[in-house]
């Protein structure tokens, strides 16, 4: 298949959504030793509330679930990550069509702009130790597989890949923004709480999309 | 942070600290409910006027949940512990209080509260609503030589907001309310100094989620420790240190009213000794986020224009 | 009780306290320096009125040292840690700040306080100057179903000030102050509670210099214990169980702002619960005497004449 | 010897004032367990006081240096402590001649009326555990070799014994008054803080009457 339905980009979505409520202690435990402590709650906060959503309204078009998405972790996340997540799925909203499907670039560049948004809104590059480390390479791959016109299944498989890579990549790094640079060298070994994250959504993706019918 | 003993279980307890302030204030606040922040205004808003908002992560306060109230805070949004309220209740707790005059956020500089307020007026400004916010970047130790403008904000907050709510409610308008809030700011400066038992030392510069102390002092006695902390934040006031020096003593859950007291006259001898004008003293219970015995010690060198918006407030659980 | 910390060695701590306090204020204090106690008085009287002195041995605050003030005490007088103030003080304090109307002193009901209060009475009766004492014994626990006359004084002495201070300001001659201050102290009721981190537990009755708790519970959440308070409280007011509950909130050294106003709305819900109406109600930090996780909880059963002479008082470092 | 010099007065006194100050830590270490830690602090505050005053003036009556002595305590110590045992140098000073010397029945009936008065003040008897129960049998001793007009040497001696037995006998006393009340059964099997106080001060007098001249 070369274009995803609604209502397996919705499948995506729930299971992202249970993958990153399940994960809380994991990310609550690493913003603890280099944050505050707090985003695995803020991230299982707003997860909650998007699957909620996802399990009470229809959806037929692309745009309105991630849009929906988007909204709904502005709107019960706080902190930086609910800024950040919530650009995520919100910055790139033009990309995605007013249909019941949309195709491997739309998918693509729907993240890509989300990625940009993020770094005009947050005033950071990859590199500097966020969950930017793990989006942008994901980005890259998705990319890739949208320009050779492979598998939308691959699409995601390959783009996990990629936030699995940059997370790793991630841990070498030292933090230059948020609460966590403050701790300096000691942030250096740990993986950035966000990066994590991030993987887990495109892990949640990758796992889910296998199981699709029409995939 | 220290577990909190007295709450009830699978309960959201800082829902239930502002049930507890609208029990012993119900004449003077208002509550927005909403599922995910925490929001208190004035009951009786001053019509035209800038409407100020402070907002940050929930802790244990009084900074945020106590600072609503005549010659403070027209409004105050938290979020869960230690996490900065949602843009969203940020712009719906604007769009409720605002009279026409524009809107003045106010919090500390941190990521979290800088992209939700940064959002909140973008999306305010949608609305044209004129909008602006001031972050406070008072702690001296958040960053390593840096900026001030990169770095996180204590308890000198406080400065900015009675000012800025003198200056609402003198009428003056949004830009210049704004103005002399980022001059409070510019010309505060703050340090954490907690008292570490084993090693009967000083940690200078600890953080409130567990950042390590930049220095570790010997542990003498009170004139010693105000001696140092004068040295530090006279010098980092820099330009300004010719200003009247306005002194907020904070202190951590563990160190007792007596104990802010004693500080609070050593700091003043100790700068009065080096010639320097003081303006008002204060010593209190304002930001409630280090388990520890120590204190946050903020200094604001007042010129005259601030001056004229500087009056002690009696807030309803502390002075400032 | 745990040793202070930042104090200077071989100093008189508690002269530092209040030379700390009238740095925070010194154009509302004045202080009468002595050898052997520590006098703040208003800066300015009120002429031609009972001036009423709250006077108790030295602690960490602010009551004692943070009374004085509008709404509150007219003069403080406190003597050493744990020590009542020397009669000779009182004598001198009262005779600097008489006004022809006569003195109220407030104590809470130790026998040091009683023994320098009589004492001083005894001398400025001796010198034409009429003299009352009033007696806070709202501890319930500290003594053993023996009278109330016979109990102990807590936080809830900072009812008695309140009021004392409105009906004096109000007019009402000697008699009458102490009258309706004699009448709040009959309508109040306190005890101390302390969590036990070892055991989980709530002990209900500790005294603050190491006396063994009366009963211990299991601790659940703070809705049982609120619900526990509220019945134990209630019960001892008796027949004054139909008067407006006046609730205040006494935090301990180690417990929180937001755990304070946890306890209080649920204490008010409590007693809403039942039936029963709820007058000011607030959650401070007042009496700062235990070294505990834990609360000293007062209850005041206002009748109308009392409901008069209460409004909030925002003190400098409280609201009461 | 059947009177005592002023001179002489003074010197018990001072040496009273002397051995009250050196037992601070034993009345503190008392007072913590059965009150509130203070009286040793207290005692020694208000004799370092009397100390001080006898040493810079001169007196040259009886009434004059034990009304001094009273007023000292009573302007430096506070607590219940500070009015009882001002009380105690105070309220028998009637009794007390406007002379160099007082003899035997004067100095008897100088502390009885002290004693009274602290149980008017105190509203207490002996008996319920407080330094009455040590000042009560040093008087009763006192009389009884005023009656039987031995000599003053043996008039302090005898009264030490007194204050000493009946310190002892506090030891078997429930306190039912002041703060060490609310301490219960478990006051019994220690002394009251103030009776150790009074036994010192008739032990400092029994020490010092030895050495006098002209005793
Ligand atoms: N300016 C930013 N740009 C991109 N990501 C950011 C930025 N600031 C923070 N983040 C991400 O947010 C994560 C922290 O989220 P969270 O702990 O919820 O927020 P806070 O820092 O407010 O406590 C970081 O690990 C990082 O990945
Ligand atoms: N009413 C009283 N009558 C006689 N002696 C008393 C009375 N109250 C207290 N005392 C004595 O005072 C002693 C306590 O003194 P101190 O500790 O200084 O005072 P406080 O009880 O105020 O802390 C007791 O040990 C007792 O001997
Ligand atoms: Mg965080
Ligand atoms: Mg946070
Ligand atoms: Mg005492
Ligand atoms: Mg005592």
């Amino acid at each position: 298949m070369k274009t995803i339905h609604v209502k397996n980009m919705k499948a995506l979505l729930v299971h992202a959504s249970e993958t990153i409520i399940e994960n809380e202690p994991l990310l609550t435990k690493i913003d603890t030793v280099i944050g505050d402590g707090d985003h695995g709650i803020g991230m299982k906060r707003g997860f909650m509330a998007v699957k909620k959503m996802l399990e009470k309204k229809e959806f037929l078009e692309m745009d309105t679930l991630c849009k929906s998405t988007g909204i709904e972790l502005l709107k019960s996340m706080g902190g930086a990550s609910g800024v950040i997540f919530g650009t995520m799925f919100l910055g790139g909203i033009s990309h995605m069509p007013h249909e019941n499907f949309a195709d491997l670039n739309q998918i693509a560049s729907y993240f890509a702009d989300g990625e940009a948004a993020i770094e005009r809104r947050g005033k950071t590059k990859p590199g500097q130790k966020t969950m930017l480390d793990a989006l942008m390479p994901a980005i890259s791959a998705m990319k890739q597989v949208a320009e050779n016109s492979g598998e939308i299944r691959t699409l995601f498989e390959e783009g996990y890949k990629g936030a699995l890579q940059g997370m790793e990549a991630s841990k070498t790094m030292q933090s230059r923004v948020g609460r966590s640079k403050n701790f300096h060298e000691s942030t250096i070994g740990l993986p950035d709480p966000g990066a994590v994250s991030t993987s887990l959504i495109f892990k949640a993706f990758a796992e889910e999309i296998v199981k699709c019918e029409e995939c | 942070m220290k577990e909190l003993i007295f709450i009830n279980k699978n309960k959201q307890h800082l829902d239930e600290v502002i049930q507890g302030i609208m029990a012993a204030r119900p004449e003077a606040l208002r509550r927005i409910e909403n599922e995910y922040s925490y929001v208190l205004t004035k009951k009786e808003l001053f019509a035209d006027k800038v409407q100020v908002i402070v907002n940050g992560g929930g802790g244990r306060g009084p900074f945020f949940e106590g600072v609503v109230g005549e010659g403070m805070a027209d409004a105050m949004v938290s979020g869960d512990f230690n996490c900065a309220p949602n843009a969203y209740m940020l712009y719906q707790t604007a769009k409720e209080i605002e009279q026409n005059k524009g809107i003045l956020f106010i919090a500390n500089n941190f990521m979290g509260d800088y992209l939700n307020n940064d959002m909140a007026k973008e999306l305010l400004e949608g609305d044209g609503i004129e909008t602006k916010v001031c972050y406070a970047s008072d702690d001296i130790y958040s960053s390593r030589g840096e900026n001030k403008e990169n770095r996180g904000g204590l308890s000198g907050i406080g400065f900015i907001m009675k000012v800025a709510a003198a200056a609402s409610e003198s009428g003056e308008n949004l830009k210049e309310v704004h103005r002399v809030s980022e001059k409070v700011n510019e010309r505060t400066r703050s340090l954490s100094l907690c008292y570490n038992v084993g090693k009967n030392a000083i940690e200078f510069g600890n953080g409130f989620s567990g950042e390590k102390p930049t220095e570790i002092v010997p542990y003498e006695d009170v004139n010693r420790v105000a001696e140092k902390v004068v040295g530090v934040l006279m010098n980092e006031l820099g330009r300004y240190r010719s200003g009247r020096i306005h002194i907020m003593v904070n202190r951590m859950l563990y160190t007792s009213y007596a104990e802010g007291y004693i500080m609070l006259g050593a700091l003043k001898k100790k700068l009065e000794g080096r010639g320097i004008k003081t303006g008002i003293c204060t010593a209190g219970n304002y930001f409630d986020a280090y388990d520890y015995n120590g204190f946050i010690i903020s200094f604001m060198a007042a010129d005259d224009e601030i001056e004229n918006y500087t009056k002690r407030v009696n807030g309803f659980d502390f002075t400032v």
